[in-house]
Order: structure tokens, then sequence, then C-alpha cells
């Protein structure tokens, strides 16, 4: 039977105050996830009221102001305060430096004070709501976000300070790696989940800054009409378009990355092989995030834009196809041969696969210019990006959540619960989105509070499936919730993976290594070692 | 690497092995921070950028409006505190203490002048009505839209000038934490990321001013 | 500590000759820049102006930062931001630039500012696009002068 | 050209669209050949090698393969310049406007469209064009950012403001086509939903003509009549007393109406002009502020005879007269 140990980095230290001080990795890790998740939850709620409402082509309980607040806050909130922060901040936070043999990140303090940061601009975010919400949808454009009368200031604000949240942790992540890497750590000795972090901190640390500025130039502009993005002035609305997707098209490989980096831990660790072309995965993150910043207008190619600017999008927007194509068809080379265990961690890596290629795929639709011009602003970008970020971004970190579960608390989930709800998001999830992408290229558009009839049947569809998929995170929040307490101990290496992570108890003591590990072996080396699972024995 | 035990100064923090890491952590980080300042100010460049190149005419006519000597003066003040600063890490580094405090005080002196004739800059512009967007009231600038320089001239040397304040802040900090002995041949980390920081904006400077005072 | 071994562990002390002379270097190359800056080289003016800012930049970078003395990483993390800002401004200009590539009419804005909005010509007497644009001609000096 | 419309796409009913659709189908075949590949791989290993109970040693150490690699890198790479030029081609078409194209300008307003004919004519939310014949719209916007869209064409382009944006299309196939506001713009976005209607071209100049009507022949009360039809006031004022969006017009002209900020005005030729005109500057009570304004829109003749129009709805003759 295993047991728990005496003392861990959970009880080192009491009270509220050594939670709310304290510079420890892994505990600032447990705040993001306590926060980050609750933000899930309110997202999550915006949605299941957006479905609701559009269940029928006319107003059902809210109108169209309140529709359109609450689609802007859904995107915002899932965006700024859930998935940005949620792999990184969370899992990045926990596990990256014990990966690498380190005793903390780089810079312990920075670290506490993005959390603090992330907690204001919550604040911010959570002050719009409250006073009347803003209504100008995610993506801030102007000129109506600097003319309509809502609480657009401090929305707007709550994502410019959520920025330096996210800079911060880039920027630590990239330090820790450089310089805390144990002995024998060498580059191509690193974890993939590594590299995926390094990769994602790169474009955090490039793009965020632009976002920033973009912001305060927003909110100037909004305050004395500066001249540079509203026409009213002599600005250029479609100017504003360009800043803000310099930033927010590498934002969504801040997303996707650390998701793939995910993966390529769990499809190794749940099948006991070795990664399959290692450093063909660890370059296509590279690959990927410096693709990333040179794509941004293809969000813009009915936007007015010129020609030639369009077209040179729509090029480079297919090279980022490649290197993502590299990764998927090196996870599936990697099960060739190998010893896949149903866990429910390698249950959503597979959905994952299924999920990521659908939504991938999809984006070359909207890469070849004149298709996009019939999709773009319709239901099909909407299922695009719900298939990317939650088919991809949030199904793998559900599936790290559950793999570091027992590492985190030194407790077991229920497993069977587990694939039960598994189950119910992923075909919740297909009935919600895959419905959408019929409707999206049968013309019906995207912001729609009230629509026209013959979209109905696909409408109460895809609300229905959103039932399926809420039920199935209801079921996760109560096992979950469940295991902290009555779960079963873990042991230190339930999965028998071979990274550093695992070699520690679970959960880990306060400075995770009385000494400084050395690596010896690769992360995958699953053809020469052996490690067995802890789980076996219960 | 193992801990050294013997001699374990109190400024290395425990998660590093010994100084020297943690010296490079530190700078690695600064220059990390260094390129999001960069990308910060860039998206101004961009701005400035992209209307000159619409307006070009209206660039120059506006750009007449400024005072090419007090812009001169400026980047000369600014120089020196670059260099004053350089050579108050040097100082530090050659374990002159009393010497980097002048030093510091010197850059901080030179940083104060460049905030003065600053804010005599902006005062005679309000005081004329040559300020951004909708605040802009001054006739004779030819060209369309005249307010859009001066909302970037504002807007980028006053996020210039907010650096310079937080670089005053920084180093009368460093002046008294110097003061108190807390730094020395070897450990003055504080000293050499200001010092880098302080240089940026010296950097960020040399740009804006032939961008706004020389060509217009 | 993988990197250790790029940098030496002694702190390059340069000689306060060095500070002096690139000090000074930068007061005379303030000082060319704005001595240039009363010819006109034309077109040429923003380039020599950024060749000299350049420089000077480089100077600051290379001998007050120590990029040329330390690890060379921090000298590609500062580049490497550089060329992402060039990246941004230029595929920006692609844009902007060329609006009317295809169509005169998209060159720019109909009309100053906040005038727009109550004075966008519906050419309900079919007046065609040319002649608006030469509308919005007129209304911009008339504006200026008023 | 196919116009019935199948499981993707709605019915194509303008030369470009069976373009688009033919990539769109490209794509969509390519991908899913390539997702039966990833899928059916994995499910295929995962059944294959899965894990039997208590089954832990060690696995084979494959862990790389150049030729495959090279494989999946090069023709992937293929396939997308496949799509890009493809639709790099289908762009140019669709961006070059034909010479002899009939030119109508688009105006996009909170939130409605409203269309001016070369022949001088009006429309609004119903844009009325030839079958078989090339049409530009040339279009700028009043406030926001609108985009027009019309499914059944292919065609979307953002409406500008302060900027013109163009685009073309040319309907093969009579009849009535839903056209969609496609940016955000407000509260009313999702209703800003007009109607493209491709009529013959005689019956186009049937209606080019009556849209250019200025009531030569008509008495004012009727040509306001009309108008109040085709300008689409009759969406938000009712004449038979009843409560609309806006208020109902019968018996209107000379009482006095009660504002929102509490005072009161009396109905009378320059209010309703202002209403016309400038409509958030007096807000009646009870309603909200929703009314575009037709400013550019309508002309004064035209406002003269909405204003006769409405006063004829007044039975109280005491009313109208003093
Ligand atoms: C996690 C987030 C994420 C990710 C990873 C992606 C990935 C991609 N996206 Fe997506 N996208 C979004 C989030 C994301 N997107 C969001 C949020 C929006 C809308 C924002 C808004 O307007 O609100 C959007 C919108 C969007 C648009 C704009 C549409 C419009 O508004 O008109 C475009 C256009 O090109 C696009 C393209 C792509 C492409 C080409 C990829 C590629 O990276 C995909 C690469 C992956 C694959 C291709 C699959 C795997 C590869 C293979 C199996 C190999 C074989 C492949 C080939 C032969 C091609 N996306
Ligand atoms: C990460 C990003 C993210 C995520 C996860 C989601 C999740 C969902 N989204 Fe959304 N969505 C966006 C990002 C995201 N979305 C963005 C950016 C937009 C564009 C906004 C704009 O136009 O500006 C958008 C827009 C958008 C629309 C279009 C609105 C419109 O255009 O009119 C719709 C409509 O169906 C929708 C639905 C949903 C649904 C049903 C889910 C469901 O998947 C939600 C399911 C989640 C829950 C039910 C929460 C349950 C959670 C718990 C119970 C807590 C769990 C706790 C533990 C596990 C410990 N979303
Ligand atoms: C989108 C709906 C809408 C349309 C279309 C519309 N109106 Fe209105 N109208 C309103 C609303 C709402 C009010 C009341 C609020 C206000 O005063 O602005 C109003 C008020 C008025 C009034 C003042 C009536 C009063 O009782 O004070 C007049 C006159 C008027 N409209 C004329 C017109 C004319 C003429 C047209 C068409 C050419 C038209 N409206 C089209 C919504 C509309
Ligand atoms: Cu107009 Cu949306
Ligand atoms: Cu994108």
């Amino acid at each position: 039977m295993n047991k728990i140990p005496e003392t861990h980095y959970l009880n080192a230290k009491k009270g509220i105050w050594s939670w709310l001080t304290t510079v420890d990795h892994k505990r600032i890790g447990i705040l993001y996830l306590f926060s980050v998740m609750f933000f899930f939850f309110v997202g999550g709620m915006f949605a299941l009221m957006l479905r609701l409402e559009l269940l029928t082509p006319t107003e059902m309980y809210i109108d169209s102001d309140t529709y359109n607040q609450m689609f802007t806050l859904h995107g915002a909130i899932m965006i700024f305060l859930f998935i940005i922060p949620a792999i990184p901040a969370i899992l990045g936070n926990f596990v990256l430096p014990i990966m690498i043999g380190a005793k903390d990140v780089a810079f312990p303090r920075l670290n506490l004070l993005s959390w603090y940061i992330y907690i204001v601009g919550a604040l911010f975010a959570v002050f719009s709501l409250v006073s009347g919400g803003a209504d100008t949808g995610w993506t801030f454009y102007t000129p109506y976000s600097t003319t309509t009368s809502t609480a657009v200031i401090s929305i707007v604000l709550g994502a410019f300070i959520l920025g330096f949240s996210s800079i911060f942790t880039g920027l630590n992540f990239i330090v820790t790696v450089h310089k805390l890497r144990s002995p024998g750590m060498t580059w191509f000795k690193m974890p993939l989940f590594v590299w995926g972090m390094y990769a994602t901190a790169l474009i955090q640390v490039l793009a965020t800054p632009v976002l920033g500025i973009t912001l305060v130039l927003l909110i100037i502009e909004r305050l004395i009409g500066i001249g540079i993005f509203d026409p009213a002035m002599g600005g250029d609305p479609v100017l504003f378009q360009h800043f803000f997707w310099f930033y927010s098209h590498p934002a969504v490989y801040i997303m996707i990355l650390p998701g793939m980096a995910i993966i390529s831990e769990l499809i190794t660790a749940h099948s006991h092989k070795k990664i399959f072309g290692y450093k063909a995965v660890a370059y296509s993150s590279l690959g990927i995030a410096f693709a990333s910043f040179i794509v941004w207008g293809h969000h813009m190619f009915t936007s007015g834009q010129s020609e030639l600017a369009a077209m040179i999008f729509s090029f480079l927007t297919f090279f980022v196809a490649i290197p993502s194509g590299v990764k998927v068809f090196n996870w599936v080379a990697t099960l060739y041969k190998s010893s896949i265990s149903f866990s429910t961690p390698m249950l959503y890596t597979l959905s994952f696969l299924f999920l990521f290629s659908i939504g991938g795929l999809t984006g070359i639709f909207l890469g070849a210019l004149p298709v996009d011009i019939h999709l773009h602003d319709t239901y099909f970008i909407v299922a695009h990006f719900h298939y990317v970020m939650v088919g991809g971004t949030v199904i793998a970190f559900l599936g790290g959540l559950h793999h570091w579960w027992p590492k985190m608390w030194g407790r077991m989930y229920n497993e069977t619960l587990g694939k039960i709800s598994c189950l119910l998001i992923f075909v919740g999830f297909n009935m919600t989105f895959f419905t959408q992408f019929i409707m999206g290229s049968q013309g019906m558009p995207r912001r729609y509070h009230l629509y026209v009839d013959a979209y109905r049947p696909f409408h109460a569809f895809s609300t229905y499936g959103s039932w399926v998929m809420a039920a199935g995170f209801f079921l996760m929040a109560y096992y979950l919730i469940h295991s902290l307490f009555k779960g079963k101990p873990a042991g230190n290496n339930p999965w028998g993976a071979l990274t550093h992570e695992w070699s520690i108890t679970s959960p880990p003591p306060e400075h995770n290594f009385e000494e400084i590990p050395i690596t010896e072996h690769g992360p995958y080396d699953y053809d020469k070692i052996v490690a067995k699972s802890t789980l076996v024995e219960n | 690497m193992s801990h050294s035990q013997e001699g374990h100064p109190k400024f290395l923090q425990h998660h590093f092995s010994d100084v020297e890491q943690q010296r490079e952590s530190a700078k690695l980080g600064m220059w990390v921070f260094l390129v999001t300042e960069i990308l910060l100010f860039g998206g101004l460049f961009v701005f400035y950028a992209i209307y000159r190149a619409w307006y070009p005419d209206m660039f120059h006519n506006a750009h007449l409006a400024l005072d090419v000597a007090m812009g001169t003066t400026n980047t000369i003040v600014l120089i020196t505190s670059s260099v004053t600063i350089a050579l108050g890490i040097r100082s530090i580094q050659l374990d002159r203490q009393k010497d980097t405090i002048w030093y510091l005080f010197a850059t901080l002196l030179l940083a104060g002048t460049f905030m003065v004739i600053k804010y005599f800059e902006y005062m005679h512009k309000i005081h004329l009505g040559q300020l951004p967007g909708e605040w802009y009231h001054f006739d004779g600038i030819e060209g369309n839209n005249p307010h859009v320089f001066f909302s970037a001239y504002f807007l980028m040397t006053g996020l210039h000038g907010i650096h310079v304040l937080i670089g005053m802040g920084l180093i009368t900090w460093l002046i008294f934490r110097t003061k108190a002995g807390h730094f020395s041949s070897k450990y003055y980390t504080h000293i050499e990321m200001t010092g880098l920081y302080w240089h940026l904006v010296d950097l960020i400077w040399i740009f804006l001013f032939p961008l706004f005072y020389l060509i217009g | 500590m993988s990197e250790h071994t790029n940098t030496g562990h002694k702190e390059h002390i340069l000689p306060l000759s060095l500070y002096l002379g690139i000090g000074s270097m930068l007061l005379v190359l303030t000082a060319v820049t704005v001595w240039v800056s009363f010819f006109d080289f034309g077109e040429f003016n923003l380039v020599v102006a950024m060749i000299i800012a350049a420089s000077k930049a480089s100077l600051v970078a290379l001998f007050f930062m120590h990029l040329k003395y330390d690890n060379k990483l921090y000298a590609i993390i500062f580049v490497s931001s550089l060329l992402f800002l060039a990246v941004f401004i230029i595929i920006t200009m692609f844009d902007t630039l060329r609006r009317d590539d295809v169509y005169i009419e998209k060159s720019g804005p109909i009309q100053k500012q906040s005038l727009m909005y109550d004075s966008l010509k519906t050419h309900s007497d079919s007046t065609t696009v040319v002649d608006s644009l030469q509308v919005k001609e007129d209304t911009t000096t008339v504006d200026l002068n008023k | 050209m196919d116009t019935t419309g199948t499981f993707w796409m709605p019915p194509g009913n303008s030369t470009i669209a069976g373009d688009v659709d033919s990539l769109f189908y490209f794509i969509l075949y390519a991908s899913i050949i390539i997702f039966v590949l990833v899928v059916g791989l994995s499910a295929y290993f995962s059944m294959k090698y899965r894990r039997r109970d208590g089954e832990v040693g060690k696995t084979d150490g494959l862990d790389h393969n150049v030729k495959l690699e090279i494989i999946w890198t090069i023709i992937p790479t293929i396939l997308v310049m496949i799509v890009f030029v493809w639709g790099f081609k289908t762009y140019m078409y669709m961006n070059v406007v034909p010479k002899d194209a009939y030119e109508i300008k688009v105006n996009g307003q909170k939130w409605f469209w409203s269309f001016d004919y070369p022949e001088g004519g009006n429309s609004v939310n119903e844009l009325i064009v030839p079958v078989d014949r090339p049409v530009k719209l040339l279009m700028a916007s009043k406030d926001v950012i609108h985009s027009f869209f019309v499914p059944n064409f292919r065609i979307k382009m953002d409406v500008l403001p302060n900027r013109y944006s163009i685009t073309w299309f040319e309907a093969h196939t009579i009849g009535e086509y839903n056209l969609f506001c496609t940016e955000f713009c407000g509260k009313g976005h999702s209703e800003m939903i007009g109607k493209v209607k491709v009529v013959s071209q005689e019956e186009f100049e049937q209606y080019a003509e009556d849209l250019a009507f200025s009531g030569e022949g008509m008495t004012l009360e009727e040509f306001g009549a009309k108008l109040y039809i085709q300008k689409a006031c009759v969406t938000c004022h009712k004449i038979d007393g009843s409560n609309s969006t806006g208020p109902p017009w019968d018996n209107l002209y000379g009482k006095e109406e009660h504002l929102a900020d509490g005072s009161s005005v009396k109905v009378d030729e320059n209010y309703i002009r202002e209403s016309i005109l400038n409509p958030m500057a007096k807000i009646t009570q009870g309603y909200q502020p929703v009314m575009p304004t037709y400013q550019g829109i309508l002309k004064d003749k035209q406002i003269d005879a909405l204003i006769a129009y409405i006063k004829s709805l007044q039975e109280d003759e005491s009313l109208i007269n003093e």
C-alpha cells in the first residue's frame, strides 16, 4: 500500500498567510489552479447561457445587449483568464522546475508577483462585469470599442494587466530553462514538455508587449481621441486589427503549444514508448513559435487590407501547418509497437489527436483566401477555434491535470469516473461544435443573438450537446474534489514514467530534491529502463 | 554542482547552486525584460512609421514646431548620463563604493535635467495647444491631421519620460543601498541591471531624437 | 549549469578611457546628425539619420551594455527583438501603403476626420467616385484654412 | 454551377460560387483523407498495442525513420501549396471587377443597409440587382465597421467608416437571398439583415425607375405613403395605433409628445424633420433610442412627402389647421 509522506510542500508551512506569501513554484501552481479553474467555471457558465439563448431563433430570455455582453465576457474570460494562463501557470509552474531537476524557478518572487498581477487583472475584468459589462467581442475592434457606451475601459485595462502576468511567467521559464538545468540535463535530454513551454515563453515575451501597447492606445483613443484607430479623428480602424492580431495570432500558439507539450509527455508515459522523432518534435515547437509571428493578417482577409498583404498572409499561413503536422505524425508513430494503457490521461491524448486534427485541418480552409471570404465571421470560425482551443488545448490540459494530479496531491482520482467524464466531454463537444461547422458554411454569422429560422435545427442540436459536455465537466469537478480528501494514495510513480518528477515523493517535498539530481538517461528511454507503476500494488 | 557549504554568501538564494549561476540568471532575465520593453515601444514606432508614410508633408510641417536646441541638449544630457552610470558600474567592480555613489548621483542629476527640459518643452506645447488628438487646437500647421503627429510625439516621449522617472527611482534606491554597503565587486547585480535598463532608455531616445526633432 | 563554460568567471573591467572614448564618439555623432539635418537629401534624409542613430545605438549596446564581451546569447536575444519589430513594421506597411493597388477608390479617407459621420456622400445624383475624391481634396484644404 | 445547395454549402447563385466551392471541396476531401489516416492509425495502434493486464516491460526503441519523416513533411507542403495557388487564382478573379459592371453605392449604418443606384433611386435593406450582369458595390459606413455578406454569392467584405471598400458579384439565378452583417456592430447586429433581390433585366429597369421616382404626378401624401413602405419606416411605425419599435403615426401630428427627459414637445413639421434627420436629439418617452438617421438617404422632397403623409393620418382636423 502506498503512503503519503509525513511532510511535503502542502503541509510544510501552514495557514493562509503561508500560501499568500509563498514563493514555492508548486504552491504558486496550486494558487493558479484554483483561480484559473474558478474563471473557467465562470466562462463556462456564460457559454451555457449563450447556448441556451440560441436554442430558439428569437429572443428567449435575454435581450441583445445582454447577449452581446455575454459572448464578450465568455470570450475574454476564457482567453485572458483561463486558457492563456492555464497550462503554463498551473502545470508549467508545478512541474517544469522539477522536470529539469531544479529547486525552483529562477525568480520565485517574480513568480508570485505574476499571480498577484493575475488577480488584479481579474478584478478589473470582474469590475467590468458588475459595472454593466462590455459588448465589443474579445477582439475589441475599433471604432465600435471607442464609441460604445459600455464598460470597455476596465476590461481592456484588465487584459492589459493580465498581459504582464503572462510576460513574467514566460520570462521566468526562459531563464529557468537556460540556467537552472541540473547537471547532465542537456538541451536534448529535456522532456518535450519543457521544450514546448520554452517555445511558448518566447512567444509570450515577444508578442504580449505589443498587446500591452495596443490596449493602452485603445484606452487613450477612447479617452481623448488621439487619431490612430478612430476614423472620426483621422485614424484607421484596420490598423487596430493589425496591432491586435500581431499579438493575438501568436497568442493562439501560446495556447496550443503547451497543449502539444503535454501530449508529447502523456503519449510516451502512457504507452511506455520512446517518443518518435524527439528532435523533430522539439524543433517544430520553435518552428511554430517563429512562424506564428508572420501570419496574423489571415484574420483580416475581408477587412479591406490590401490584396497584396492578404496574399502574403495566406501564403505564410500554410507554413504553420507543416510543423503541426510533423508533431501529429510523430505522435501517431510513437504509438507503433508501444504498450498503451487506457488510463484517463491516455483517453484525453487520443481525444486530442482526433479533435485537434479536425481543428487544425479546418484552419487550412480558413487560410485559403476565397474560402475564408465565405467563412469569415461565421460559425465555421467559432467551430474551428473551439476545436483547437477546447478540443486541443483544454483537452490536453485536462489530460495533463489528470496525469499530474496524483503528483500534486499524492492521491488518485476515481479512474472509472474519469473515463466516463472524458467520454461525456468528447461526445458532447462534438455534438456542440461539429454542428457549427455545417451551419457556419451554410452562412450562419457569428455574434448573432437572433437568427434566421433555417439554422434552428443546428443551433438546437448544438445546445443539447453543450449540456452533455457540461455534465462531463461537473462530473469531473465532483470526482477531482472528492479525491482531494478521499482519494487513494497514489505512490511516487503511478504511471511508471521516467521524468524527474516521478522520482520524488507525491506530493513532492518542499524543496523538490535533497540533492540536485544528476540526469543520466533520456526522459523517454522506455526501451532501456522499466519503472514500475506504483498503482499496480493497490 | 554541489552546494557551496563554506562561505555561502548571504545574498545567494537557496535555489541557486552558486553566485555565478544567480548572477547570470539575473542578467539573462534582464535582457529578456529589455526585449519586452523594445516591443512595447515597438508598437509606437509602428504607429509613427505608418502615419509618417501616409502624411509625409504634415509630419514635416509639424516637426518644425519642435525645438531642436532643446532636443539636442537633452540628447547630450542623456548620453552623458549613460557614461556616468557605466562608470558607476566600473567603480563598483573595482570596489570603489564612494565613486559609485558619486557617479550614480551624477546620473540622477542628469536624468533630472532631462526631465526639467522636457517639462519646459511640454509646457510650451500645452500653452500653444499643440496637443494630441481632440485636445489639439493650434492653427498654422499645414497638412492632414496634424494632431496625429502630436499624439505620436506625446505618447512616445511620454512613455520614454515615464521610463526615465522609473530609472530615477531605481537609481535613488541604488544610492541608498550602496551607501548601506550592500554592494561590492562580488555582488552588484542590481547596479548592473539598472545600468542595462538605463542604457536602453538612452537607446530609445537616440532614435526618438532624429525621428521627431530632425526629420519631419 | 550547462552554459557556465561560455563565460569566464572574471568580469571584464573595461578601462576608463574606453568609456570616455565611446562617450565622446556618441556626442560627436549627435553633432553630426544635427548638422546633416540642415541639408536636404530628399528621400535619404531618413536613411542618413537612421544610419547615424543605428551606429550610436550599436555603440551603446556593444560597449556600455557589454554585448561585445558578454555571452553571445544576450546579443542574440537583443537582435531578435529588433527582427521581430522589423517584421511587424514591414508587413504592416505592406498593407497600409498598398491598399489602392487595385482600386484607387480605396486609397484614403473619404473625408477628413469627424466630418465623416454627417457628410459622407451618398451619390443619389450619380457622382462618380473620382469626383468625390476631388471633393475630398477640397474639403481638406478648406477645412485647414478655416 | 450548382444552385441546389449541399450538406456543406448553401446554393451557389453567383458566378464565383462554383470556384469557391470546388476549392472548399478539394480541401475537404484532402482533409478527410488525412484525418482518417491519423485517427485510423491511432485507433488501430491503440487496439493492437494495448497493454494487457500486468504486462510491463521494455518497449521497442524505434525513435526515428528519416524516410518517413521526409515524406510527411513534403506531402503536406505540396498539398498546401496547391491550395495556396488555387486560392490565389480564385482570389484574383474575385477581386477584379469586370469593366462593364453596374455600380451601386452601399451604405452600412447601425443597423440597416441602404443602396444608391446610378439612376438616382435608393432602397433600404433590399438590394435589387439584374440577373446575369456583374454588379460592383462601392461601400462605406457611417459609423462603425459592418460587413456585407451574401452566403449564396460567397462574397463578404467589410464596410468601413470613412473609407471605401469594394466587392462585386454576378448573380445567375433569379431569386431572393439573405444579406447578413457579419462584423459585430452593436445591439442590432443580428437584425441587420437584408435581402438581395435578383430580378430579370426588364423587371430591374422597372424597379430602378420606381426607386428613382420622385413623386411626379402624385400628391405629396401619396408619395409619402409609398416612401413609408419603400424606405422601411413600416418596420417600426404602424398606422393602426398599435405600438411597435417606434411610436405609431396615426393621430401623431399636432399632439403633445412626451419626451424621455421629462419635457414635452409639439409634433409639427420641424419636429418630424428633426426626428428623421437627427433621431437622437429628442427621444420619445417609452421608446428606445434606436431609430437610425436618414440623413443623406432621404431627399428634402421625400421628407416633405413623409410629413404630408403623417399629417394626413391625423383625424382631428383642428390639430392640422392651426
Ligand atoms: C489554440 C488556438 C488555435 C490554433 C492552434 C489555431 C490553428 C490554426 N488556425 Fe486558427 N483561430 C483561432 C485559434 C487557433 N487557431 C482563433 C481563436 C480564431 C478566431 C479568432 C476570432 O476571430 O475570434 C482563429 C481563426 C483563424 C483564422 C481566421 C479566420 C477568419 O476569421 O476568417 C484562420 C485563417 O487562416 C486560422 C487558421 C489557422 C491555421 C492554418 C492553423 C494551423 O496552426 C493549424 C495546423 C494544424 C493542422 C493543419 C492539423 C494537423 C496537421 C496534419 C494532420 C498534417 C497534414 C496537414 C496538411 C496537409 C495541411 N485560424
Ligand atoms: C478557451 C477558450 C474557450 C472555451 C473553453 C470555450 C468553451 C465553450 N464555448 Fe466559447 N468562445 C471562445 C472561447 C472559448 N469557449 C471565444 C474566444 C469566443 C469568441 C467570443 C467573441 O465572439 O468575442 C467564443 C464564442 C462562443 C460562442 C459563439 C457566440 C457567438 O458568436 O454568438 C459559443 C456558442 O455556442 C460558444 C460556446 C461555448 C461552449 C458551449 C463552451 C463549452 O465548452 C464550455 C464548457 C465548460 C463548462 C460547462 C464549465 C464547467 C466547469 C466546471 C464545472 C469547473 C470544472 C472544475 C474542475 C474540472 C476542477 N463560445
Ligand atoms: C429601427 C426602427 C425604426 C425605423 C426603421 C424608423 N423609425 Fe422612426 N422612430 C423609431 C423609434 C424607436 C422612435 C422613438 C424614439 C425616438 O424618438 O427616437 C421613432 C420616432 C420617430 C418620430 C417621432 C415620433 C414621436 O412620436 O416622437 C418620427 C417622426 C419618425 N420616427 C419618423 C420615421 C420615418 C419617416 C422613418 C422612415 C423613413 C422612420 N421613422 C423609420 C424607430 C424607427
Ligand atoms: Cu452591422 Cu453588424
Ligand atoms: Cu490566427
